[in-house]
């Protein structure tokens, strides 16, 4: 598959996962493709820039370059938006009423802590809102291609790259599999290719078992 | 009732000084005041400490200070994109306070608020948090951020009234409002002046006794991006 | 669609338990939620937490859980027009926390934002700030105060859409959006609910995420006083 | 006098103080009767449970019990008015946007830090928004008779009474005369009765001393 190829079938798993009447906040990369694959359920699209209510991509008459998503990307509001300042948006997010963060990640240890906001050796420039999404949504769902351009598993025992904050993620969705966190342990909910868990343990170089189906 | 409209922008040059801590709103180019950031560049002032999201795009905004060498220190979120603002921080040329989002904009609402300071769950454990008081509250981990107040702000919205009170457009909205409450000196920059009792009193978001100095902005969206419309300067 | 207009607000009884911390809107009389705090009468639940600017009065709106002995604690900044509160505080009967209105109205906002606590320059120096920390920013003196949250908010809105998102009255907005953003269940009172897109998305003031339950208010105003209008419960 | 026309003898010169202008809270007693005498003056009136512009008191027609102010009186909106949450108003008089606050008092000392809020030896069971106005508005007028019931002087040396905060006051107005605070010392600025300042020293038992007048 190419890479557009794999993201576009991470993006609709992730919209699986997503409820009727919750309130979503869609990171950039990955995340950002959720938006295609949510149609007919009624999810609230939460943009920390001040919006909740993102609705359809404008049409070329509806295009308003002040009217933007976090990724700056121009946004319609969907039928029953709200609009408020960055200060109430971010107080949205820390304080726990946005349900389900869905955020780029760069690793993921397996106890569940992401790194997702800067690379290690470079200039640590930008943030934006990641750590607060991090901090603050009642769920985080991670979204990643499995393995990096240089062929090491984002899945990882302990982080290389900066931090994103002590809370550990809730799920993992990449184009292999669907990882859950519980209590700190990862386990595999889903495997999304034709790939036993051996297999898949093989080729990240780190032990993985089944989540135990509880009644 | 203070004349607070300003026809020629350029009269108000005088407001800027060399070394001010300039708060400017927008979130990329929207809900930026573009014209009063014209008028700062005209100004020649430099030594700027600037507190915005990011730092403008391609010479429009605050990227236009950072061209001309105006801007010293900046405050904020997001300047990966930025790639000559990364390349002088680099060389030492600028200096930078990098916020997560959510924390710079409760910082500066504290700053107009008589708050001094406030504990936020956000940047725990990780590298923006070094240097950074921690405390448990009920048995969670906060870290202390510091209240963020400037000289001088410039804000944009879409409509003010001949008092000044404001409304805004969208996600043009943003810092903007947080701003106008956190500076000794508000700008705002609109799209409309309307008469006072134009603005219902439920919906005015900034109300007239943040704003200082109202001016008309110069530039409109043409063709997906903002365009200068009269040379105010 | 959730559907959170409850049509017979004695069904939300089951959602009041004793012991909890309730948050509840109002100045005065202006803003306070009638219909719910009958609810909560009815209900019989005991040792309530109350959090609320004050305590009603003449036997409306929270007062009547005072008469009813519901109440253990009350956390506000005015108790002293409710003179069997004070009665009642002196005899032992009843525990206050008095906090300056603006600090009240401060915690709460923070419980709601995610912020652990804050320092505020109100109060330092009095006998309210006994036992709190102070501590000097940048050459002033500052006392910290906690964030406030709740177990169930109940406040008062002017019209709902049927998503619950919230537009307010005038000066009956007070201590109410920020009540909608601290507790765990919320529970708003409106005159009117509306369709979907009938509300301005610029003019929501309480976006829907913080609405759990909507009720039409059993009150309107007759004669310079709220009259009850039905008996819904 | 009777105590009400010494009341009305104190709000108007209170009044002669205000500017055109500047947004200004009157607080509950004699501040709240200020009101009547600015007409003609821009003064925009801040009341401290949301609202900024409050308008001349209302008919019978206008009348709403919602629409208040601070001191739960009705009132109306002034053209130009803006309403905001309690939180927000807070952030504005705490944040030093309020350009006066006129505020009642039960104690001033001869620095001018004031009590104004609680009765020693009682319950102190409210304070409102008293310390949220002592502590941000830009000036605070001090606004009360002279003397109490008792007869003892409202200036004292040192408070007897719970004081209201750290800040000095600016101004305190009554109805013998007009004191002001500079640099933590009380001069006389006016006085208002066919009294010499050594017969008006007497009265309060505190010598006191004319300011001087610069330039």
């Amino acid at each position: 598959m190419s890479n557009k190829d794999v993201r576009f079938k991470i993006a609709p798993r992730i919209a699986d996962e997503l409820e009727d009447g919750q309130v979503v906040n869609l990171g950039i990369g990955i995340p950002s493709l959720v938006n295609a694959f949510i149609e007919g359920k009624e999810v609230y699209l939460q943009s920390e820039n001040g919006l909740l209510g993102i609705g359809p991509p404008p049409s070329q008459d509806e295009f308003d370059i002040d009217l933007i998503n976090a990724g700056k990307e121009p946004v319609t509001l969907a039928n029953g938006a709200a609009l408020f300042s960055s200060a109430d948006s971010f107080a949205m997010i820390r304080g726990g009423h946005v349900d389900v963060a869905v955020l780029g990640i760069l690793q993921v240890d397996t106890r569940g802590r992401i790194a997702n906001w800067a690379v290690p050796y470079q200039p640590i420039l930008g943030v934006g809102g990641a750590m607060d999404l991090v901090a603050g949504a009642k769920k985080v769902i991670g979204a990643a291609t499995l393995f990096a351009k240089d062929g090491s598993s984002k899945i990882v025992k302990e982080l290389t790259y900066p931090i994103s904050g002590i809370r550990f993620i809730d799920l993992l969705i990449t184009e292999f599999a669907v990882f859950s966190f519980n209590k700190e342990e990862m386990v595999v909910n889903e495997i999304l290719v034709d790939m036993s868990i051996e297999e898949l343990s093989d080729k990240i170089g780190i032990p993985l078992k089944w989540r135990e189906l509880v009644g | 009732m203070k004349q607070k409209f300003v026809k020629d922008p350029s009269t108000l040059m005088p407001l800027f000084k060399d070394g001010q801590k300039i708060l400017a709103g927008g979130f990329g180019i929207s809900g930026t005041p573009l014209t009063i950031i014209d008028v700062i560049a005209a100004s020649n002032v430099k030594n700027l400490k600037i507190v915005s999201n990011n730092l403008g795009d391609n010479g429009i905004g605050l990227h236009q200070l950072f061209i001309r060498g105006q801007i010293k220190k900046a405050i904020g979120s997001f300047f990966t994109m930025n790639r000559e603002a990364v390349l002088a921080w680099t060389k030492g040329e600028l200096q930078i306070d990098l916020l997560p989002q959510g924390t710079l904009a409760e910082a500066i609402r504290c700053g107009g608020a008589g708050i001094g300071g406030f504990y936020t769950k956000t940047a725990v454990g990780t590298e923006l948090a070094n240097g950074k008081e921690e405390r448990v509250i009920d048995g969670e981990r906060y870290i202390f951020e510091k209240a963020i107040k400037g000289d001088v702000a410039i804000i944009r919205a879409k409509k003010a009234d001949q008092l000044g009170n404001l409304i805004y457009h969208t996600t043009a909205r943003n810092f903007n409002p947080m701003m106008a409450t956190a500076a000794d000196v508000v700008i705002a920059e609109v799209d409309e002046i309307v008469e006072v009792g134009e603005i219902d009193p439920e919906h005015v978001v900034t109300p007239h006794v943040y704003v200082d100095y109202i001016i008309q902005t110069a530039y409109q969206k043409e063709g997906g991006q903002y365009v200068k419309q009269r040379c105010s300067i």
